[in-house]
């Protein structure tokens, strides 16, 4: 009765279906391209920078004529439909982006279209941070977690690289250090990097048994120790733009979204960024086709253009983005590449989330 | 009323008032029915006590129940005595009172969201405030005000969201009081601060219950301005559910709902005895 | 108990003068009652006695202290309102105490007064029932009870009987002129019902937009109006503009009226004056050999008598008789004893 | 007289915080919005250096901002008739009958104003999982607004019916009218403000709801409240925000004025939104 009940009211349903995903890596690419400027449209689920990215969007849709739109939501959002369109004949998502360190905890052959029928290229990226998605998905946005730090007041030679030298500069100054513990990954990257080398924990396993979690006790005491000289703040951008107003000297921030915020001119163009030696994580997010996507042509044809060379430069260029294509151009990153050695690998989930409640309930909440 | 009459009223009260308590009912149900491990969405369900066990003895959730409280019981507080000498100076008009209580009604048009952002650009580290405080000298160098750790640009927003509905109850309350009364009062030998105690507060308690229970309500189950505005290092209950809803943990998100339903009504069920008391002398 | 004279009392409310010059002396233990059309001031003036309005000129004395400034709930007057005032939320009994409890009477006193009043009033059985719960004679009382109980030197009324159906008015009157004479209270009653004013007052101060037209004993005032407005205003009367015409005998007067000559012992004055009269329609003596007859336009059977509108040369006036056999359409003769002319002042 | 004396002290006390309270905070937004990327607003100017409608241009063209308006302003008329619909009965036995336990009916109506409306949120998204219905998110979201907001709809359509005049009714029943003309006659005039009144009050509320349209909406459903809160959120662009604020602010107020002046003319009722 409640299922009759919420059709009857279901006044205005938008989306029309398109036929079935047909079957792309029986034909050739050229046929592939016609077909998908038949399809004319596809939905791009991203959930960041969503309106930068439907302006660089425009390029695609100037030269091939099919239409991009990007819906608000944010990552769990996105995730929720998918599993929920999972279950309907076609669903709604086109091409679905998902942050690399995902794909472990997918199972990418009962999710994904396995993207055969794209044109060779050997430059592309399918296997990063040490998790390989196989033909099921390419990543098309480098991402690199670091310090931001505000260059008047701290030059090159003394920045902190190991804990040791963090907290000696949380003493000496105080509240001039920030870090945020959600909304954003690099708080959580800076942090869970400094437990690592603290407590010298297998960060590799990804079990978040009792033992696993406990060993990060020293690491944990090592920031209740310091709690007065740093400051947690509400989220990525807040971190950014606390250095720009000038209150913070320091803070964890992504390498492409400080790029992105100084090239749009929403803060100061003279921070600088750069990677600790003890490292911290790296990465970036994959896109790849959903079994049911209702566009499957214009969704492979995207792809294509999305990871092509030229506009892997342009992301560097506009986003400051490591581009996902040995043939782009990488010059106008904020980082040397031999800096990018001390990029390391995000651990994986359920441990990595079962760190983070610990770090929320016995740092964050005792403030 | 014949059997006739009792399918009628019925049948009429079906869409509306049985849509809202099969709404309302079934959303309820779940909540409660999910914090003890029923209705699950993915995987079986078995009753079991272990989610409301768990978070009992969770910091971040005690502290969240905690802070909501704390939030609906000042925002509640501060919105009525705020709003109450409004609405007595305004009760009988004067030249200009239009004016003026529109201008107080003002922030009942203005978005939840809008406030918090407005609220927030003003006290940003560069906003105006900082500026203004530099300027007159008071302030050698601009202070961080945002996301302050007590919550008081939570509860300033919640004030100046909720005092004009405070406002808008009281005023209707007072309106049914006639001036014959307040003279007769008076002629008996009143004074102003008498004829309140004895007169204005009992006969307006009702209006001023209801302001409490709504405006505490709201206060406890607030998200927006918590998540643009309050503090880091604590979580408002309804963050805190629709965080564990984002990570698929139903049965918690249910748990710190249902917790939520719990605090709103006795919370408000409370206030409004307190309010009665404080304002009558006694609980009759 | 006290005396009040009021001095000069002017109230000006931006532009519209309430009342003008206003001067009353009321004696102590004394039931005077301000009779007026609506718009008189009758009200201003009682607001002004109980503090709730201030006077632009002129002042108060209560027992001899002037009290123009000072406010209500510090002057010894208690006010029964018209709308009764009743606190909704309090029952009868801490209605009756409210005013008590605000002059701190210890709690013994005030026990023994509320019962006194609640017996005098025959609200025993209500005491502790709430206001919405009453009837309107019974709020009524419990409205006086509470003015009562506090024992004023004066107690006020701003028509308290208005909302009460006929009978309970009768009944009611009775019963607050019977309190105020038990317990010697000065009483100012303001209404618009002569009837009222007539049945209740020792004296009664006729209105007039805003100035005395007339104070003086009800009795006096039927018999001997000043003017003519207070004439008509209390009890009916025919008014009439006359010329006197030459005196027959020393004693006895004649005037010309539009209906015919009327002949009155009274001093009507010189011979060609120009004056304004008064008969009351009950002296009307009916008689076929009349010295003045018109012809019935209409008949109003009113019980123990009946009121008949006559027309004497387009001139229409009313008579009142106990004779029943007069019909619409009859032409009836006429006389008007002498002594029941009464003179008027000219002045309208 | 010093109480009026005392009245202007008090009203230039509450302009002059009005000003503070409210006229600062919306010319800052507006400030903001006219900041031109060219030159970012820091902390030394009191004017933005460089001022254009380039923000507005870039959220009408780039960001969902036409998407949303047109999500919004095309989920609250529906919810709006569609509450209007369902409270039609239950408002004609309020207001006509007299039924016992009609006051209990009443205040049970109110159940939607106790119950904190991200619970509402959240365990509907629940359900609409367990039913397999999350395709049909908007029709959720109408149908839930429309429920959620009858509370004020009955009010206003019951305080409309108990003004329709009973001697009206009759008088048309005693000239030969039948069902539908008695209703016309002597019904429709007296509901039709309560009519108005109810649909705009659930269609401002409708637009200004947040917790159900972004819980039960995401990702697929963006109504501008929704929008705000993301551009408050994560990606955090002070202009951007400023911008879509005020297009979030402006329509309401007309909105709420235009529904004030009809409430004066159709009767005294429940006013109030909150955000």
């Amino acid at each position: 009765m409640i299922k009759k009940l919420l059709i009857s009211t279901a006044v205005i349903v938008a989306t029309t279906q398109m036929a079935a995903a047909a079957d792309l890596s029986s034909m050739s690419w050229d046929d592939v391209v016609t077909q998908a400027k038949e399809e004319g449209e596809l939905t791009w689920y991203v959930w960041y920078l969503t309106d930068d990215l439907r302006r660089a969007a425009k390029t695609f849709e100037e030269e091939y004529g099919i239409t991009v739109t990007i819906p608000e939501g944010t990552m769990e959002g996105n995730l929720e439909k998918l599993y929920a369109d999972k279950a309907r004949k076609t669903g709604d998502i086109d091409v679905f982006a998902l942050g690399w360190d995902s794909y472990t905890s997918v199972d990418l052959s009962a999710m994904f279209m396995p993207l055969t029928a794209l044109p060779k290229d050997d430059n592309r990226v399918s296997d990063l941070a040490g998790i390989d998605a196989g033909e099921y998905a390419f990543a098309f946005w480098g991402n690199q977690t670091g310090i931001a730090y505000d260059p008047t007041h701290i030059t090159g030679d003394d920045l902190p690289q190991t804990p040791k030298e963090f907290a000696a500069f949380w003493q000496s100054h105080p509240e001039k250090f920030g870090f945020n513990y959600q909304n954003g990954g690099s708080g959580p990257s800076y942090y869970q990097n400094i437990l690592r080398v603290v407590s010298g924990a297998d960060f590799s396993d990804p079990s978040d048994s009792k033992e696993h979690l406990a060993a990060l006790q020293p690491g944990i005491d090592f920031f209740n120790a310091h709690a007065e000289n740093y400051v947690i703040t509400a989220s990525n951008a807040d971190s950014i733009t606390r250095i720009s107003d000038g209150e913070l000297w320091m803070a964890p921030a992504w390498e492409d979204h400080l790029a992105g915020l100084q090239n749009r001119g929403e803060v100061r163009k003279d921070i600088k960024f750069y990677i600790p030696e003890m490292g911290m994580n790296g990465g970036g997010n994959g896109v790849s086709i959903p079994l049911n996507a209702p566009h499957s042509a214009a969704a492979a044809v995207f792809i294509n253009w999305l990871i092509s060379p030229e506009t892997q430069t342009v992301f560097n260029k506009e986003f400051g983005t490591a581009p996902m294509n040995a043939a782009a151009d990488d010059s106008f990153a904020l980082i040397p590449n031999a800096m990018r050695k001390y990029s390391t690998v995000s651990p994986n989930k359920p441990f990595r989330s079962a760190m983070e409640a610990k770090f929320t309930e016995e740092v964050v909440q005792q403030r | 009323m014949t059997a006739r009459q009792w399918i009628t009223v019925t049948l009429l009260l079906m869409p509306g008032l049985g849509l809202i308590v099969w709404l309302i009912g079934t959303v309820v149900y779940i909540a409660f029915a999910q914090s003890f491990g029923l209705y699950n969405i993915n995987g079986e369900s078995a009753l079991t006590t272990a989610y409301w066990a768990d978070l009992l003895g969770n910091n971040i959730y005690l502290r969240s129940v905690r802070y909501s409280t704390y939030i609906g019981v000042m925002s509640a507080i501060f919105s009525v005595v705020l709003a109450y000498p409004l609405a007595i100076w305004l009760r009988k008009p004067f030249t200009g009172s239009m004016t003026i209580g529109s201008i107080l009604k003002a922030p009942l048009l203005v978005h939840g969201l809008v406030a918090a952002f407005l609220f927030v650009n003003v006290i940003s580290y560069h906003g105006i405030l900082n500026q203004f405080m530099q300027w007159i000298g008071i302030w050698d160098g601009p202070h961080r005000l945002q996301n302050d750790n007590n919550a008081i640009a939570v509860l300033i927003l919640q004030t100046w969201k909720n005092m004009p509905f405070a406002l808008l109850l009281l005023t209707g309350a007072l309106q049914g009081i006639s001036d014959d009364v307040l003279d007769a009062a008076r002629d008996l030998g009143a004074g102003s601060w008498a004829r309140f105690r004895k007169i204005i507060a009992p006969l307006t308690v009702s209006g001023m219950q209801a302001a409490i229970v709504i405006i505490f309500i709201g206060a406890v189950s607030d998200f927006a301005f918590q998540v643009i505005a309050g503090p880091i290092n604590r979580q408002s209950l309804a963050q805190l559910m629709v965080g564990y809803k984002g990570r698929g943990d139903w049965n918690s998100a249910a748990v710190v709902g249902a917790t939520m339903i719990i605090v709103a009504l006795f919370g408000s069920a409370i206030l409004a005895g307190l309010s009665k008391i404080v304002m009558r002398g006694r609980l009759k | 108990m006290a005396a009040i004279n009021i001095q000069k009392l002017s109230k000006d409310f931006s532009g519209f003068k309430a009342l003008t010059e206003l001067s009353l002396d009321v004696r102590e233990g004394e039931f005077l009652t301000l009779l007026g059309p609506s718009g008189c001031g009758k009200t201003t003036l009682l607001k002004i006695i109980s503090g709730f309005i201030e006077p632009t000129k002129g002042h108060i004395l209560l027992n001899g202290k002037d009290v123009t400034k000072v406010p209500p709930e510090a002057r010894d007057t208690a006010l029964c309102f018209q709308s009764y005032a009743l606190f909704p939320h309090l029952s009868v009994r801490e209605n009756l105490e409210f005013g008590l409890r605000q002059k701190k009477v210890p709690a013994l006193d005030r026990k023994d007064r509320i019962a006194d009043v609640a017996e005098k009033l025959g609200l025993g059985p209500q005491m502790d029932k709430l206001p919405n719960q009453l009837s309107g004679g019974q709020q009524q009382r419990v409205s006086l009870g509470r003015a009562l109980v506090m024992r004023p030197s004066v107690i006020l009324f701003d028509e308290p009987l208005s909302n009460l159906d006929a009978k309970l008015r009768d009944q009611v009157r009775l019963e607050i002129r019977r309190i105020q004479k038990d317990y010697k209270l000065t009483a100012i009653y303001v209404t618009h019902d002569q009837a009222e004013a007539l049945a209740m007052s020792d004296r009664i101060v006729v209105l007039k937009s805003g100035q005395i037209e007339q104070v003086d004993t009800p009795e006096r005032l039927y018999a001997a109006p000043r003017t003519g407005f207070v004439a008509d205003f209390i009890g009916n009367a025919n008014v009439f503009t006359g010329r006197v015409l030459p005196q027959k005998t020393p004693t006895i007067w004649r005037i010309e009226t539009p209906i015919g000559i009327l002949e009155t012992g009274n001093n009507a004055g010189t011979e060609g004056a120009e004056i304004t009269l008064c008969w009351r329609p009950e002296n009307a003596e009916i008689n076929d050999d009349g010295a003045l007859g018109g012809t019935v336009t209409s008949k109003a059977f009113q019980g123990h008598f009946t009121d008949l509108m006559v027309e004497t040369k387009g001139v229409p006036y009313r008579i009142q008789t106990s004779r029943t056999d007069v019909n619409e359409g009859d032409t009836i003769g006429f006389n008007v004893p002498g002594p029941s002319v009464i003179l008027l002042e000219n002045a309208q | 007289m010093n109480r009026l004396r005392l009245n202007n002290i008090l009203m230039a006390l509450v302009i002059a915080l009005a000003f503070i309270w409210l006229f600062i905070p919306f010319v800052m937004a507006v400030l903001w919005s006219l900041v031109d990327p060219s030159q970012p607003w820091t902390a030394d100017k009191l004017l933005p250096p460089a001022m254009s409608f380039y923000r507005w241009v870039n959220m009408w063209q780039n960001s969902s901002l036409q998407p949303a308006l047109l999500t919004s302003y095309t989920l609250a008329p529906s919810a709006a008739i569609l509450s209007l619909l369902l409270a039609f009965p239950t408002s004609f036995a309020l207001g006509r009958i007299a039924f016992p336990g009609r006051e209990v009916a009443k205040t049970l109506c109110l159940l939607p104003l106790v119950v904190p409306p991200f619970i509402t949120a959240v365990f509907f998204t629940a359900l609409l999982y367990r039913l397999g219905l999350t395709a049909w998110r908007p029709g959720a979201i109408i149908f839930a607004h429309a429920v959620v907001f009858l509370p004020f709809s009955i009010r206003i359509l019951t305080v409309s019916f108990e003004t329709v005049r009973q001697d009206h009714i009759d008088a048309a029943r005693d000239l030969g009218a039948g069902h539908w003309a008695r209703f016309k006659a002597a019904y429709l005039p007296a509901l039709r403000p309560g009519i108005y009144a109810s649909l705009l009050i659930v269609f401002i509320q409708s637009i200004e709801e947040f917790a159900i349209a972004f819980i039960v909406g995401s990702p697929d459903v963006v109504t501008i409240p929704v929008l705000l809160y993301s551009a408050l959120g994560q990606d955090y662009v002070r202009p951007n925000a400023a911008v879509l604020s005020l297009i979030l602010v402006i329509p309401n107020v007309f909105l709420m004025l235009f529904l004030e002046r009809l409430l004066k003319s159709a009767n005294p009722t429940l006013a109030s939104g909150k955000g």
